[in-house]
């Protein structure tokens, strides 16, 4: 670790990213991410790295894919309808096993929506947006220092896994300046090149790289392998922070920027009484269905807090299997819950359950 | 400012919707805008007629080239 | 204790790198802070602001409802946040560039003819240095020493003397 | 003009009908609001204000439809054409136009344009073609010339790297569904009525069930460029117009 | 109702739409859907009707976008990666409230995957492959008459909420001829042009549809009231069908051609004195929750089924909330679990449950 | 010849090396199999087979990957110049080749071959013009001919609806990232070493770091149009060959 | 009673012909029915099959894993289907195409020289519904009757007698 | 079939990659291949080299234009 330095979100990842051994991006301008690709821009091309500004999302994914079968570490960043657009691909990356990070930086949805930070691409980014039976790896930071640590590690995920990782920011992350320190510099050349890229057919059999197999029963195979590796990153990466929960006789579930805004609620219904604490889900898939449910068992209630309509609420259900009542406060469309707002919400729900 | 109206035209120009961007002054051939040096609403400061002479004929250049729309061109008949 | 500010004025005025100086200093002192940009085409041929939020604790949210001060810089700002100023809180405005006064009555108002200072030392161009400088001196959100500090790091060579010139300025502004 | 006032007077040269009250939200200087007067003048010449859409693409012109007075939707990046098709297929009695940017029609959108075109669909497009995408803060577009510093081209475009600007008319000129194509500027009065009388042709292209229209207006972004308003209109005239070159490809209406 | 037919899937859809006033169709080719489009390619032009062949899934949703605008019935299909493509021009329709009907003819997947019929799609479709907070009605239909039943009443459904409608089949339904019959044909001349249209601001204010609004607070109403509508149709839409549910002490949830194929084997086991009955979601959103909430109570247990790794099955678990144990079967990648097959795992559950 | 092989012989012309034994899966006298062949003798010739890389499409030559002796992925349809672009920047020691039917190149990937030929990506593109899309059933291609029927097009494509035959070379030939740009056909044998050698070219255009080289081969699928494959290759030569001409567009290799 | 039959050869051999005229012969039988065809690439040059299951009941499955019977017109399609048929099932083969024996033991095999029998009618290319005359023949499923009249349907006008024809000549064939 | 070898070159016909696509009986200049009347394991009808004069030049023809690889081209040198 190094000096503390005050960056932007999206510089704080770009600079991660290329710390972590990513000298290859590709991207396309869209707010609120653009100064990411400009970041990459200025810098790779310094440190001979290639950059390449593509003619659209979906040439992105595919360079993306290109980059990663011949072995190389590769990001690219987008906002909500440019990662719409990269959904093909992605289910082709994660069939055809294929490492690499993608950074969505959510705004306002759906359609053109707004430039604002919110939190509606939930679902797209955990269930699936793409089709088929296929899963992303999905990080969402909540301060610039664990933009930082997360990108750093994004890139050992994928590789682990052989799969698409996702960190999902939105706007205010993006956007905002906080002090960060910066992990080592990886030695580029000392990282291990895999055993599957495709390097050229010299001195061994061809190998080939594909998400297609027109017999249904070597699909299923290769699927069913899909989940075996999915089934062990559920083992193995589940993450996610505790917040004042020991004593909790109320609990909230939220992610990111919204999750940030929430423990200053947490801070402030404790001043007023009221014993409340904060899972934090820091891998959104896998989701910490597990520690939720223990939680379920204790608290009054769950009170999931999203900037949308509801979708982690749906994981958070799942989590607690009817163990206690799990509401839900949202505001979609880039607009940020204050702290005040929703301390009045939780207030509300407490005096409801102690009458 | 005259009465005198040799080139037969003059134009108006809404002091809310200029930007300042200077295309009309730049342009007009007589020389016959200028910026005010007060600011409008937007904090812009934006463009003034100023013909005392009366020299506008009007040939509608510095309509044409404003950006937005702020400019009205008037022909001079009686 | 958490301060919060927004900073606000024409693109060209300076108002996001006045707002990462005081952001930097108060980094230097060890404390929690924030600095969150406007963004987008609002900006275009509009204004822009940034909102820096400073504590001892971590910030939960770097977007502010009701800021305890704004630095405005131009008339299209003040009416936009004077609205949103804390009861009790402080508008610091550029008269050099604003000749209006605010409608709010419920908080203290800190008036600098910010253009004029920093003209004095050389350019209009460090109004914002101006400003700066009465806020730190007016709030004591930071220490003088980490400004200039922060500018040494944030400046361009060339401009770093000049800076701390106009910050100076700023910072005895309210003593004169 | 104080006295003035006191004489006859008409006007001569007013904001058209077709624009609404609204003030346009460009940065001063900007481009896109001379041709968006153009666009209008030519709607209330042709008299068909109550018969066109207008599709708005993603870019600084995002808000175009709140400035037109006329029917308006916006697009996914890129796609107006697409969605131009949709419409004119199922109303080929409405007049149907789209407004793009360089980043919008010649990057993210250049397959649905050249498609189009291909088609020879009865729409008419206006390209804005000013060397970065604006709306986005400044980056380079496939538009931007050589050795031209942007956000994303920070060291000046390689075009070793980054390609070279693509010309977009040259490129569709042999395309039998076109049937009005040109380039223009509006860096000065003389160049705004040309612009005027391409984007009145493409129109007639369209109502006269000819073909595609297009007109790719060279357009100053003072902001995207950091220049100040004249001199970015200049630096159109002087540089801009070097590499793209003004004229009429196609002109299948007259 | 007329005459029997013995006819392909993809064209008992296609004549379907026709028959409910639909004179607009755009598509591209992909199997297992391509005869749906080449179906609307011999039958449109003959009857006024607009068909267009576009240049991409792209271009397709974009062009639908257009229609829609002027007030148009329009339809297309399409297949799983195909549908994929189509993610950001659907999230912009349901935000700017455009009603048109899409048909996704699943197969394997992920990536290229093959062309069998699968259920893998199933998330993409519920819970939105696009950006931001909005959903599709989505119809599955298991056999071909329904097939030609939903198709015709997805029109009425997407104008009543103006909001995209999906047809989600699979390669089997698209593939296979059965007897159908068809519905009578709309009037279309005497369809009602709504009055949000496109159609030239002539003698009223001009009109705007929009999936945008700089303004959060805007956006955020305009999601609101997208939300009221959802509401709504949580409300009028859920679809079912029960099958030998009145006794059942065990039961299957699937659908589409899974749920075909339960029957059988609801049948198989009830001859092994297995009383096992069926709930078939018909609308895969809504989806029927409280329907199998009931039915939880008073089952041993719950085995979804799918042509997936698990998709459907969290909607399940969300309706029964811990109420009974939620199982779970597939085979995915385009393998079709046979009648056989599921039995013997229904009999393994069972003998489970029983000791 | 039973008696010759008391002869000595030599093998004259056989199967390229950069071939695997797998049997070709296209139907009867389908000219896929001709390209193939030709591309891998090239490969062969410039003993580039073991620093190849072959990024095939979605189409009928989607199984590519496994007749070639060369490392490769399938690209999802119409990417392959995206995906080949990753690549070669990320490798440009490596020998990047794209194998993309009309579809695939003409339709839904056009904008990936304009872009990757404006840049002037070190690729090489095979580019299979059957008029037709072969795979999915034959449908209609943008290359399909006037008047042609397919499967969309039942009644003939009729260029108001559905547009005029797409001419990629045609519109790419100005484009200054292009090293190496031909149209040809493997309608008889001479014809098969015309294109044998602009293959050549196209890959040399990659290996001396001129540029993009890409080659239309206008190919028979009989099994789209419904003729026999005597027939159908008969037909590129007397009806298809008279739309598309063949010939040279781009060459900077020598 | 539920009936499945697999009717595989090549491309122009009217394989799926012959199963769509059989479903719809059981159609108008009031049975319920479903035939499904492969598709996709395999047909590439190669073989083409299609499925049709007739049953009393509502069809669960129009995929049928171990047919009860196989109509095969060529080669590769005994290679393939004969492995799958059900253990005391039917093969229906067109000897004039495959000169191979079945290597199943426990199925009933039924050869029919049906180019042959098409030739003496006029053209090989009813071979399909000489086929398929057998199969009714043999299996009953459906009744001759309703063979003609789905002929009547789905035959162009100047090729029904032809058919019904052919179809006559399989149905005698077992008996001579 | 002979053992003169005026023309000094035969051809080996794979039968079983062959798919009988006639594209090499066509443009043999001297009508030296026909369609065997045997089937192969594919079901087709598969070329068949028939020289009994020896006149295969060999010209390679055959070998360039088949689509399946079919063709092996031999020179006699002895
Ligand atoms: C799918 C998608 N990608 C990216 C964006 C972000 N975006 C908005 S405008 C724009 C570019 C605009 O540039 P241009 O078309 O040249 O128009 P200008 O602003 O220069 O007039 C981009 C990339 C988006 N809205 N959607
Ligand atoms: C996104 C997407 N859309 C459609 C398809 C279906 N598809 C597969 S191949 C093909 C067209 C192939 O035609 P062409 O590129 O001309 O190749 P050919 O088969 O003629 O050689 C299509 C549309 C697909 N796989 N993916
Ligand atoms: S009309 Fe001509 S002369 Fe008059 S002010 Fe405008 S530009 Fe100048
Ligand atoms: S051109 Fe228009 S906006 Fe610009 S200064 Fe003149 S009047 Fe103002
Ligand atoms: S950024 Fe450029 S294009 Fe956009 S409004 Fe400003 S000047 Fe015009
Ligand atoms: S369908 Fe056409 S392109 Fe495809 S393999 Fe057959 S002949 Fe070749
Ligand atoms: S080499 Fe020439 S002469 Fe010999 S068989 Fe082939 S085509 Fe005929
Ligand atoms: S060209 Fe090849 S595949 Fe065709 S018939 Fe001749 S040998 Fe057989
Ligand atoms: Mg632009
Ligand atoms: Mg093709």
């Amino acid at each position: 670790m190094s000096e503390k330095l005050m960056v932007k979100g999206t510089e704080a990842i770009g600079e991660s990213a290329i710390r972590a051994g990513c000298r290859h991006y590709f991207g396309y301008p869209i707010t609120p991410q653009s100064e990411l690709t400009e970041y990459m821009a200025r810098r790779l091309p310094k440190i001979g790295g290639v950059f390449l500004q593509a003619e659209s999302e979906v040439a992105v994914v595919n360079m993306l894919y290109g980059v990663s079968c011949v072995g190389k570490r590769v990001m690219t960043s987008t906002s909500s309808p440019g990662f719409s657009l990269m959904q093909e691909g992605i289910s082709y990356m994660a069939c055809a096993e294929l490492p690499a990070v993608f950074v969505n930086v959510m705004r306002g949805g759906p359609g053109l929506g707004d430039i604002q930070p919110a939190q509606g691409d939930y679902f797209q980014a955990t269930k699936g947006g793409g089709h088929g039976d296929y899963r992303m790896i999905v990080l969402a930071p909540s301060t610039l220092q664990e933009a930082v640590d997360l990108t750093y590690i994004s890139f050992d995920i994928a590789e682990k896994y052989r799969n698409p990782v996702l960190i999902l920011a939105d706007g205010m992350i993006g956007q905002m300046m906080e002090p960060v320190e910066f992990p080592e510099f990886v030695d580029v050349e000392k990282l291990k090149e895999p055993d599957w890229i495709l390097n050229g057919a010299d001195g061994r059999d061809p190998r080939r790289i594909t998400s297609f197999d027109i017999d249904p029963h070597n699909l299923e195979k290769i699927i069913l392998h899909l989940m075996e590796k999915y089934r062990k990153a559920e083992e193995n990466e589940k993450r996610w922070e505790d917040f004042m929960v020991d004593d909790a006789e109320y609990l909230f579930v939220a992610y990111g920027t919204m999750a940030r805004i929430l423990k200053t609620v947490v801070k402030l219904a404790r001043k007023e009484g009221i014993k409340v604490g904060l899972i934090r889900p820091i891998t959104l898939w896998p989701f910490p269905y597990e520690r939720i449910e223990e939680m379920a068992e204790r608290v009054g209630f769950i009170l999931a807090v999203e900037m949308s309509t509801g979708q982690m609420v749906e994981d958070v259900r799942l989590a607690v299997k009817g163990k206690t009542e799990v509401l839900f406060y949202g505001r979609p469309g880039g607009v940020i819950p204050s702290p005040f707002e929703v301390l009045e919400v939780l207030k509300k729900y407490v005096k409801k359950v102690r009458v | 400012m005259k009465t005198t109206v040799k080139g037969r035209g003059y134009i108006e120009i809404d002091q809310q919707r200029c930007k300042g961007c200077g295309l009309c002054i730049n342009v007009c051939p007589h020389e016959l805008i200028k910026f005010s040096t007060k600011f409008n609403s937007k904090g812009y400061h934006p463009a003034e007629f100023d013909d005392p002479e009366g020299l506008c004929p009007p040939c509608g250049f510095c309509y044409r080239v404003c950006p937005d729309t702020a400019i009205t061109v008037f022909r001079i008949v009686g | 204790m958490e301060r919060s500010v927004i900073v606000a004025g024409f693109g060209g005025q300076g108002v996001m790198f006045l707002g990462q100086v005081l952001s930097l200093a108060a980094m230097f002192e060890g404390k929690h802070v924030t600095w969150l940009p406007s963004y987008g085409p609002e900006m275009r041929g509009g204004t822009a602001n940034c909102t820096v939020v400073i504590s001892d604790d971590e910030v939960a949210s770097p977007v502010v409802d009701k800021p305890m001060d704004i630095i405005v810089m131009n008339i299209p700002s003040l009416l936009k946040f004077e609205k949103i100023v804390k009861e009790g809180g402080y508008i610091f405005m550029n008269t050099s560039v604003i000749d209006k006064e605010t409608q709010r009555k419920d908080v203290e108002v800190v008036k600098v003819e910010a253009n004029k200072i920093a003209e004095e030392i050389g350019s209009s161009k460090i109004a914002n240095m101006v400003m700066l400088g009465v806020y730190v001196a007016k709030t004591k959100v930071v220490k003088p020493e980490s400004v200039f500090e922060a500018i040494r790091k944030k400046s361009k060579k060339e401009f770093i003397d000049m800076n701390i010139e106009a910050v100076k300025k700023g910072l005895e502004f309210l003593r004169s | 003009m104080k006295n003035a006032e006191k004489l006859k007077t008409v006007v001569f040269l007013k904001r058209p009908e077709s624009l609404t009250d609204k003030e346009f939200t460009y940065c001063p200087g900007c481009h896109h609001g001379i041709v968006h007067r153009l666009v209008a003048e030519v709607i209330d010449e042709l008299k068909i204000r109550e018969r066109t859409i207008l599709v708005a693409p993603v870019g600084c012109s995002v808000f175009a439809y709140e400035f037109f007075n006329v029917d308006g939707t916006v697009a996914p990046h890129g796609r107006a054409p697409a969605v131009a098709t949709g419409m004119k297929r199922a109303r080929p009695d409405l007049v149907v136009f789209t407004y793009q940017g360089d980043g919008d029609l010649a990057a993210i959108g250049t397959s649905e344009i050249i498609h189009a075109a291909n088609r020879g669909e009865r729409i008419t497009v206006i390209f804005i073609n000013n060397a970065v995408y604006g709306m986005t803060g400044g980056q380079m577009a496939p538009t931007t010339l050589i050795g031209m510093k942007t956000t994303t081209s920070p060291y000046g475009r390689d075009e070793k790297r980054d390609g070279y600007p693509i010309h977009i008319p040259e490129m569709l000129k042999e395309f039998k569904g076109v049937a009005f194509l040109a380039r223009t500027t509006v860096s000065d009065p003389v160049e705004v009525i040309r612009t005027k009388n391409a984007i009145k042709k493409a129109f007639l292209a369209q109502i006269n069930d000819l073909g595609l229209g297009l007109v790719e207006v060279l357009s100053a972004c003072p902001t995207g460029w950091g220049m100040d308003p004249v001199e970015a209109t200049r630096w159109v005239k002087e540089v801009f117009s070097k590499e793209y070159k003004t004229g009429v490809f196609v002109d299948k209406v007259k």
